[in-house]
């Protein structure tokens, strides 16, 4: 470990903490940027033991991206739910999915459960590390392999790109 | 001053004693110890002596030394003839005593303690005949009955002197506190203790309201102490000291102190028919009690002790009626009574030593044995008996030409001359039959020893000189009189007196025939003996000692069933009482009360509060319903915490929403992580008469609360608060004036509350760490399937989340000067999320992560906030002033630096450390494999 | 217009309260009511939010926040506590 | 201002915080620190007694804010009085403890020092609500330390006491809010000067609030019936622990002279704390008997003496309720003297037990016993100190209060109460010391173990130190006699803490 | 309120959000209150709800942005906030469940794996 | 409004009451919580209850009154760090006495 190591672990979530921090304060002054930076600093010095050992995030943007399609699928799939509970709640066909995970590092398999989480029609209700599995419950599921592809399709391929 | 040093030479010997024991222990010194012991009394009683001509010149020798003015009382003595009396028999027989004890306790390791303690005594005793204040003398009363109580229980491996020791400590003690409620009477309706100023003050004393209570409470004093029925059943246990003891205290000396109390105050409280009837009446059941139960005694000591009492009751009947010549008569009977009744004891003692036993059916026919010892004994038991000749008999007329002279009240001048007669009669029997039991009356049965021991012809000496003494008053009665006891008969009434004339007394024929009767009566008694003690067998037996220990018992029994019948041990129970203490003198202040509303009008109700407030109601009603299922109930509360944060929110309090939402939080999972080792369930165990009783009670209180809250909203406020306002920005330098208060205006509070949450913490790593949940072992595993200990998916997200939450507590402590925020909230955001860690990562992970302990970080706040508070000394300020200003820095502008600012980092620091203390360790707790024995 | 908007919204999400109030007592199983109350905590963040715009203020915001936080807290720790009996281990 | 003033409060603080700062210190530089800081405190004790000496009041503005609006301590008499006695007893209690009850448990030394806080900012602070934070600084540290050492009676008694005080303290809040909201302000001097003003109409409620101070100031004190926490959560800890705890019934009390007789009391026409007061009267006097069967019945040396507090609590409370300015003064040295014997008792009871095979302090346990005729020649001398036999404090204490209570109506009740009392009381100790002292023992075992000196040293000087009373009674009493005058003059009170404030009618100034 | 200088269109857009978050929040808590078992039931408010609170912070976000001037982010953060917490909770949850053995609704095609 | 706050003061108060009552240490412990939510809210109405008014200096015209406020800080942190310790003890207490009733005995159970 050298030193800028030692003292900056994270440069690019150090830069991230004092950005968040000038947004929190809504102030640019210069005073809060360089409270901003101390803060940003000091605090990944102080938490440097707790933060997930492997992860390391590759490309920044296609991350970003990834974030951007996942607001829009979130939004999308809320309505079909919506519509779904609303209107013919005892018509669903709810079950439980296993899906083989091609991941492995468990920052993105994080990521990948909570964004099948947050999508609506699907909860990651159990994360297998031995078979490198999720259990996956669906609210209205008419073809499991339909459904695993559509993950792996949308969010796998993508994440896994990111951090490999 | 001298006068004091008489009190107090005793003391000094009683050290020497002491020295000279410590010097020379075990039991081959005792002769030293003796001559040690033998040096104070010997120069206290020359120095008495030496008083004598100042005494006899009617002079009152008073010294006073002022100790606690406040309470009147006084280092002050006073000698005058009827202390020099007494004095001088108690420093005369207590020489006596002493050399008697060289011999009585020779080859005994005890020895030392007797000569120290029989020091003490006299000390005491001095102490009371010759105090001048009153509450001077009642230290000397109190401690008498100590060092009785030390010296009954002396030989402490019996059982009976134990009790003995306890009864007459209980019954001289509680007479003591009586005399001590006595004499602050007597000293409220004089204004002083001083006894010149009370025996001035009769006229007052005996016309105030308060006369009749202050003389049964001294009355009641002196009856304790001096064994008049019912309370002399202490006496006969008393007997359960060595035979020195008895001899000198509970015949010769201590006994008499009622007696002298009695006389002193004479002057001052006597002369009423309270005084009469209430000294006389007593004084005559006394002398008959005794003298009756006397006769049918079989221990030797037990029989002069019962004798003793029926003396002390005929010297009460005496004191009692009232008279110049009366009293005369008492204090003559006093001091003859004092110089038979100490040899005979004597004599007892040493027959008990010689053939180990003091019981009259064993002991017979000592005059072959001992008859030196049955030579000098005829003098003091003839006394005793009252034959002629004899100082006893001498008294006894006295007494029977007293008793003639009773006038008034009516039934007295009969019934007291047959009474003193009949006891007259009680007295010659039991006299004679001492004598003639012990020294004649054939046989020895059974004694332990026989023939008896030897006793050195030294032992005797004592005796001797006492039963000359008794002789000497006897033939010349006259004279001794004249020369000692007429001074006192003139303190006791504080007028000049004739002498009292004797020759008058032997030429009086009535007391004459009465004596006769007494005397031969008592010796037919005495021959009829057999078929009268035959009778006294039929009669059942008592023994007060039981009787007494019963009683005790039965308070003892009492008193523990009352204790646990109301400090039983139950929570529920002392919290009703605690309820009904709140609710009651309320409801009995406020039941007709009618200003509940008050001239505010009544504000417009909003849907949205009454939406929250009925919420709130029902998820509170939930918790008290579902309380039996736990984690739903905790799951209600929740609730409640959660609306009680929106009503605070609602209402212009958003520091405080803040606070309890985070409280409330760490507050649940403390709860949870306890209800992971309580049972799931609470038990329905209450009955229904319990539910309704505490739904009474909760309704009361809550209806007392609504009423409260209703009288209080609809009055307007006038409050402090318009200063907070108006300086918190110039003065605290802040906008958020909440925040201004809790960190300046009443940061002292703050700092308390720290303090508080730090000790919390402190005591709940102190109380657990010992603590093992041994039984948790065998429910944990290490299941996988979905209950593994750590998941993924929650690790990942809380670790990501710690640093943010970190920034947020910065963000949220240093804005909270201003806006809603500050060190606690902040200590509480930086607490959660590091408690995220323990749940997500485990104890083990999180702990090896943390970068300190816990409980250094809570002294380091406490030490911070103080330290701040401290700063403000440097500049002449006071404690936890505050001090801030706005820097202008070149690049970085305008900013604020506050030490409120740095008061706050304290209570950050010290919440962060306090709540992850309590939090660890309650993991702990829980944990099968933790970390060590401390966590924090 | 907001002004007349906000007692609306804030109506709906009393309904949402009240109906996950409803969840919470009758469970039947304790997740349903852990659920529900996480349910709860997410929506009285809509409600403070909206008292702060009704009352432009704007300084409830860490209350929100903090109900964010908490709620999530409060969520791992009654889960925890179901799937292990302990909370932290 | 005068610094020193606030130093009782801050050096056990300070003390504490830096013992934890210090948690790996070992046990003997804990101690040191710990005799240390209570040796500063005596001093400071005493400094605090010349200083109301000489000064009836003196003021400490907390962060340099003008009263009412900031918190103000106020010495006067007779909190130096009670400071100097908390000191003192500390000190001892400290000692005893690092005999090696301290040893016990965890971080006794900076409870101690968390507890001497409490006790102190209780009995200097001037503003009530700052006096509520303070007892809980004094409770929660009492809590801790009363389950200093674990153990089953101690968890069973702990949990009882813990939860009755919370209770409490709902109770405290309850009537705080009541003042506030009636009275809109917070400070002692303050509040008594609104009452004494307050509306008709508002008075009831006011009344109201001092009866809940009275049943929360009652629970701290030990008072009928609120008492029942007592006697099994002292005689459950540990010897220097309930030693100290003999002082924090005399929070109570002293809660209760601070409340009534100045708060309450300013008004001298109808005064508002006539309806607490003659509450007070009767509850104390059954406390007292209470107290004294409790004596009689009580099956060990701690459960005596546990009850002997509820005897002194009687008796001060009911002198107390007759509201004169002579019994007062007197009560107060009767305060010193029974602090002072029930710590001696309670130390003993350990001192004792610890030198007795079996049994421990139990009555009913007949069991060999060391240093027989020490620790008797002490028992007795401690016994008649407490038992008010001369010459001790005791004595002198019954006398004065018997003697003032004597010009006041119904005085006999009172007497006849302390004087059977006392009765019981003696009843009670020769019972136990005869049975103890003077029993025959056959030792069994080889070696009896030496006489903790440090221990049996504490004992005799906290005894010497009631003789001491006794003797120099006098300048005491007249000390006393003065706190008492002070505290019967509220409106001297008000003035000296209230200063310009309240010429100016109650405007704040800026 | 100052709303009435508010542009009309910044203040429709504040409306929509605050009504699509009601609404979508609604939806959640009615989904928790009707459907038939307790995985079916997790869908609605961890998502839903979790929408519609972030429509309302929006809308909080874009009015007080207006009326302090200057981007108000914080709300922001509530949001990203609550949208990285929501599927920790309902995974959590649903592992509870899962652990518990809760029954599924008749329906449901395939039942959860045992372990 | 004066009614509808007086009436949840006094509800919030009588079901921490009857709780306190409660046998077993855990619904003490519930009852406690809610007492000193009654409590604080009772203390905290105590300087009137006004809406949109925080004590912040310059955000609004009129103020509430910040010391009850503040007052009521204390009290919660106070009565955080009381539960905290007596939940602790109630736990320590239940273990050591193999009970959690608050005497520390099952009545059915031990006593005969
Ligand atoms: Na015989
Ligand atoms: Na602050």
């Amino acid at each position: 470990m050298n030193r800028r190591e030692f003292w900056l672990p994270r440069p690019l979530f150090s830069l991230f903490l004092a950005l968040l921090w000038l947004l929190m304060v809504n102030s640019f002054s210069v005073a809060h940027i360089l409270l901003g930076l101390a803060l940003g600093v000091f605090i990944p010095f102080i938490t440097r033991s707790f933060w997930p050992e492997q992860a390391r995030v590759r490309y920044l943007l296609p991350l970003l991206r990834y974030f951007l399609i996942l607001m829009i699928d979130i939004v999308r799939s809320n309505l079909i739910v919506a519509r779904r509970i609303l209107w013919y709640p005892d018509q669903l066909t709810p079950g439980f999915v296993t899906f083989p995970l091609e991941l492995e590092d468990d920052f993105a398999i994080t990521i990948l459960a909570s964004t099948i989480s947050l999508t609506p029609g699907t909860v990651t209700a159990h994360y297998d590390s031995d078979a490198g599995t999720l259990l996956i419950h669906a609210l209205h599921v008419t073809d499991e392999d339909e459904l695993v592809r559509q993950i792996k399709a949308q969010y796998e391929r993508p994440l896994k790109e990111i951090f490999q | 001053m001298d006068i004091g040093l008489l009190v107090f030479l005793p003391v000094v010997g009683a050290t020497a004693s002491l020295l000279s024991r410590l010097k020379q222990p075990g039991p081959d010194h005792v002769q030293n110890h003796a001559l040690v012991a033998l040096i104070a009394p010997a120069i206290c009683l020359l120095l008495l002596l030496s008083y004598l001509p100042r005494i006899q010149s009617g002079e009152a020798l008073v010294y006073s030394l002022s100790w606690v003015p406040g309470i009147g009382l006084d280092l002050a003595f006073r000698l005058d003839g009827l202390s020099w009396l007494f004095a001088t028999l108690i420093t005369g027989i207590g020489c006596l005593i002493i050399v008697y004890a060289r011999y009585y306790f020779a080859g005994k390791d005890t020895a030392g303690r007797f000569f120290v303690l029989i020091q003490l005594f006299m000390t005491a005793m001095l102490g009371i005949v010759l105090s001048e204040n009153l509450l001077f003398m009642l230290v000397f009363w109190e401690l008498t009955s100590l060092v009785s109580f030390l010296l009954i229980g002396f030989t402490c491996s019996s059982r009976d002197a134990r009790r003995g020791a306890r009864m007459s400590l209980v019954i001289t003690g509680g007479g003591g506190l009586a005399l001590l409620g006595g004499i602050l009477l007597l000293g409220q309706i004089v204004g002083s203790y001083q006894i010149s100023d009370v025996l001035a003050a009769t006229d007052t004393i005996v016309s105030d309201d308060r006369y009749p209570l202050t003389l049964s409470l001294i009355l009641l004093g002196a009856f304790t102490k001096s064994a008049q029925a019912p309370f002399h059943l202490w006496l006969p246990h008393a007997m359960a000291a060595p035979t020195p003891v008895s001899a000198y205290l509970h015949s010769a000396t201590m006994v008499k102190a009622g007696l002298f109390l009695m006389a002193r105050l004479h002057p001052a409280m006597g002369d009423t028919e309270l005084w009469f009837s209430l000294i006389t009446i007593t004084g005559m059941i006394t002398l008959m009690v005794g003298a009756f139960v006397a006769m049918f005694m079989h221990d030797i000591k037990g029989l002069l002790a019962y004798s003793t009492i029926s003396h002390l009751g005929l010297i009460t009947l005496l004191i009692g009626m009232g008279s110049e010549m009366a009293m005369a008569a008492a204090l003559f009977h006093l001091t003859t009574h004092a110089l038979f009744k100490a040899p005979l004891f004597m004599m007892a003692g040493i027959v008990d030593q010689a053939t180990g036993s003091r019981d009259m059916r064993n002991i017979n026919g000592l005059w072959r044995t001992m008859p030196a010892l049955m030579l000098i004994t005829v003098i003091p038991a003839a006394a005793m008996a009252g034959l002629p000749l004899m100082s006893g008999y001498l008294s006894k007329k006295m007494l029977f030409s007293e008793s003639l002279l009773v006038t008034a009240p009516h039934w007295a001048n009969t019934l007291i001359p047959v009474w003193v007669t009949i006891a007259g009669l009680f007295s010659v029997a039991y006299s004679v039959r001492i004598f003639h039991n012990v020294f004649f009356n054939g046989k020895p049965v059974d004694l332990p020893h026989w023939p008896p021991r030897k006793k050195p012809v030294g032992m005797l000496v004592p005796l001797f000189i006492l039963a000359a003494a008794s002789l000497l008053v006897g033939l010349a009665p006259q004279a001794t009189y004249n020369s000692l006891i007429h001074l006192a008969v003139m303190a006791t009434s504080m007028t000049q007196l004739p002498l009292y004339d004797f020759s008058a007394l032997s030429n009086a024929r009535v007391p004459a025939m009465m004596s006769m009767i007494a005397m031969i009566g008592g010796i037919v008694f005495y021959l009829a003996r057999g078929p009268l003690f035959a009778i006294h067998r039929q009669l059942p037996e008592v023994d007060a000692k039981n009787i007494f220990e019963q009683i005790m018992q039965q308070c003892i029994r009492f008193a523990q069933s009352l204790v646990y019948r109301l400090e039983n041990g139950s929570l529920q129970r002392y919290l009703a009482f605690i309820l009904v203490a709140a609710i009651a003198p309320a409801l009995w202040l406020l039941g007709g009360y009618s200003g509940w509303q008050g001239p505010s009008e009544l504000t417009e109700v909003n849907p949205i509060v009454v939406f929250g407030a009925v919420i709130l109601c029902l998820s509170a009603i939930g918790v008290a319903l579902f309380h039996h299922q736990r984690l739903p109930a905790l799951l209600l509360l929740s609730v409640t915490g959660l609306f009680v944060t929106l009503a605070f929110a609602q209402f212009s309090a958003p520091d405080l929403a803040l606070t309890q939402l985070s409280v409330e939080v760490m507050a649940v999972v403390i709860m949870m992580l306890a209800l992971s080792f309580l049972p799931q369930t609470s038990p329905r165990e209450s009955g229904a008469w319990r539910v309704v009783r505490d739904l009474t009670l909760a309704g009361l209180a809550g209806m007392g609360i609504a009423l409260f809250a209703y009288a209080v909203l609809t009055r307007p406020a006038e409050t402090i608060s318009g200063y907070f306002l108006a300086n918190s920005v110039s003065g605290g330098g802040g906008t958020n004036v909440v925040n201004v208060i809790l960190v300046d205006f009443r940061g002292f509070d703050t700092l308390g509350e720290i303090t508080v949450l730090g000790i919390a913490a402190v005591a709940v790593f102190a109380f657990t760490r010992d603590l093992h949940l041994k039984e948790r072992v065998a429910s944990a595993g290490t299941a996988k399937g979905f209950a593994e200990p750590h998941p993924v998916i929650l690790q990942m997200v809380s670790r990501m989340a710690l640093p943010i939450a970190l920034l947020v507590s910065a963000y949220i402590f240093l804005r909270g000067h201003n806006m809603p925020g500050g060190g606690f909230i902040a200590g509480l955001v930086t607490a959660v999320a590091l408690t995220l860690q323990y749940m997500a990562g485990g104890l083990l992970w999180a702990q090896e992560r943390m970068l300190t302990h816990f409980r250094p970080l809570i002294g380091a706040g406490l030490l911070i906030a103080t330290i701040t508070g401290l700063g403000s000394w440097l500049v002449g300020y006071p404690f936890l002033t505050s001090a801030f200003s706005h820097m202008h820095w070149p690049l970085i502008g305008e900013f604020e630096l506050a030490t409120a600012l740095l008061f706050d980092l304290g209570v950050y620091t010290t919440v962060v450390g306090a709540t992850l203390l309590i939090l660890a360790n309650l993991g702990k707790l829980m944990t099968v494999a933790g970390p060590g024995q401390e966590v924090g | 217009m907001i002004a007349t908007v906000i007692p609306f919204v804030i109506g709906v999400f009393c309904i949402a309260v009240l109906l996950n109030l409803y969840r919470l007592a009758i469970g039947p199983d304790i997740v349903d009511r852990i659920l529900a109350l996480d349910t709860l905590m997410i929506n009285s963040i809509a409600l403070i939010v909206l008292a702060d715009i009704q009352m432009s203020l704007g300084i409830l915001f860490e209350a929100a926040l903090l109900i964010a936080l908490m709620g999530f807290v409060g969520t791992v720790a009654m889960t925890k506590y179901l799937l292990r009996g302990d909370v932290i281990e | 201002m005068n610094h020193l003033m606030i130093m009782p409060i801050v050096i056990p603080l300070l003390t504490g915080a830096f013992l934890l700062v210090m948690y790996r210190y070992n046990i003997g530089r804990q101690r040191s620190l710990g005799i240390g800081s209570c040796l500063l405190l005596v001093m400071f004790g005493i400094w605090a007694v010349v200083q109301a000496g000489v000064t009836d009041y003196t003021l400490y503005h907390l962060g340099n804010w003008q009263p009412p609006f900031g918190i103000v301590l106020v010495l006067d008499r007779l909190s130096a009085t009670m400071l100097l006695l908390t000191a003192l007893l500390s000190l001892f209690c400290v000692l005893y403890a690092s005999r090696g009850s301290d040893r016990e448990g965890s971080h006794f030394h900076a409870l101690m020092q968390f507890q001497l806080m409490g006790i102190n900012g209780a009995f200097l602070t001037g503003d009530l609500f700052n006096l509520f934070v303070f007892f809980e600084v004094l409770l929660i540290a009492s809590y801790a330390l009363l389950l200093h050492g674990g153990g089953r009676a101690r968890s069973r008694a702990g949990l009882h006491y813990v939860i009755i005080n919370l209770a409490g303290s709902a109770l405290f809040l309850l009537a705080l809010g009541i003042l506030y909201g009636l009275t809109g302000t917070l400070n002692m001097a303050d509040l008594a000067r609104v009452i004494a003003d307050a509306p008709e109409a508002d008075l009831p409620l006011l009344k109201a609030a001092s009866l809940l101070l009275m049943v929360v100031f009652g629970i701290k004190a030990a008072l009928l019936p609120l008492l029942f926490w007592l006697p099994r959560a002292y005689s459950a800890a540990s010897a220097p622990v309930a030693a100290l705890f003999a002082i924090m019934t005399k929070v109570g009390f002293y809660a209760m002279v601070r409340v009534f007789l100045v708060v309450f009391g300013l008004d001298e026409g109808a005064p508002a704390n006539e309806t607490a007061l003659a509450w007070l009267w009767p509850t104390a006097l059954i406390t007292l008997a209470l107290g004294g069967i409790g004596v009689l019945g009580a099956a060990s040396l701690r459960t005596l003496t546990a009850y002997l507090v509820i005897v002194s609590v009687g008796i001060l409370l009911a002198t107390l309720s007759r509201n004169d300015e002579q019994l007062l003064a007197a009560s107060l040295f009767y305060l010193l003297h029974s602090t002072i014997m029930t710590a001696v008792f309670f130390l003993l009871a350990d001192l004792i037990g610890r030198y007795r095979d079996q049994g421990y302090d139990r009555f009913s346990v007949i069991s060999p016993l060391s240093h027989r005729w020490v620790l008797g020649s002490i028992f007795l001398v401690a016994g008649v100190s407490m038992a008010s036999l001369p010459p001790f404090s005791g004595f002198v204490s019954k006398a004065w209060i018997l003697q003032s209570s004597s010009r006041l109506p119904d005085y006999l009740w009172l007497w006849a109460a302390i004087l059977v009392s006392g009765l019981l009381i003696i009843a009670a100790l020769s019972r136990a010391g005869s049975g103890w002292f003077w029993r025959p023992q056959e030792r069994t075992h080889k070696s009896e173990p030496g006489l903790d000196r440090g221990r049996t040293a504490t004992v005799c000087v906290m005894l010497a130190i009631s003789f001491a009373l006794a003797v120099f009674a006098q300048p005491v009493m007249d000390y006393l006699e003065a706190a008492a005058r002070l505290v019967y003059q509220p409106s001297g009170y008000v003035d000296a803490v209230l200063g310009d404030y309240v010429h100016q009618g109650g405007e704040g100034i800026e | 309120m100052n709303g009435s200088e508010m542009p009309l269109l910044l203040e429709l857009v504040i409306i929509f959000f605050l009504v699509a978050g009601a609404i979508v929040a609604l939806i959640g808590s009615i989904g928790l209150a009707r459907l038939k078992d307790v995985y079916m039931r997790l869908h609605g408010p961890t998502k839903a709800s979790t929408l519609g609170v972030g429509c309302i912070l929006v809308a909080s976000l874009l009015y007080f942005s207006f009326l302090k001037g200057g981007l108000s982010v914080q709300e922001a953060l509530v949001t990203l906030f609550l949208f990285v917490t929501a599927p920790v909770s309902a995974h959590m949850m649903a592992k509870a469940a899962l652990h518990r053995k809760l029954k599924c609704s008749p329906r449901t095609r395939t039942g959860p794996p045992d372990q | 409004m004066e009614l509808v706050i007086a009436i949840t003061l006094g509800v919030l108060t009588s079901t921490g009451v009857y709780l306190i009552l409660r046998a077993r240490t855990f619904s003490v412990v519930l009852g406690l919580t809610l007492l000193s939510h009654g409590v604080n809210l009772f203390l905290f109405s105590m300087g009137r209850l006004t809406t949109a008014s925080p004590a912040v200096i310059g955000l609004v015209e009129d103020y509430t009154d910040p010391l009850p406020q503040a007052l009521v800080l204390t009290a919660i942190v106070i009565s955080f760090s009381m539960t905290a310790f007596v939940v602790v003890l109630a736990l320590k207490a239940a273990v050591e006495l193999r009970s959690d009733h608050v005497d520390g005995e099952d009545p059915n159970e031990d006593r005969q």
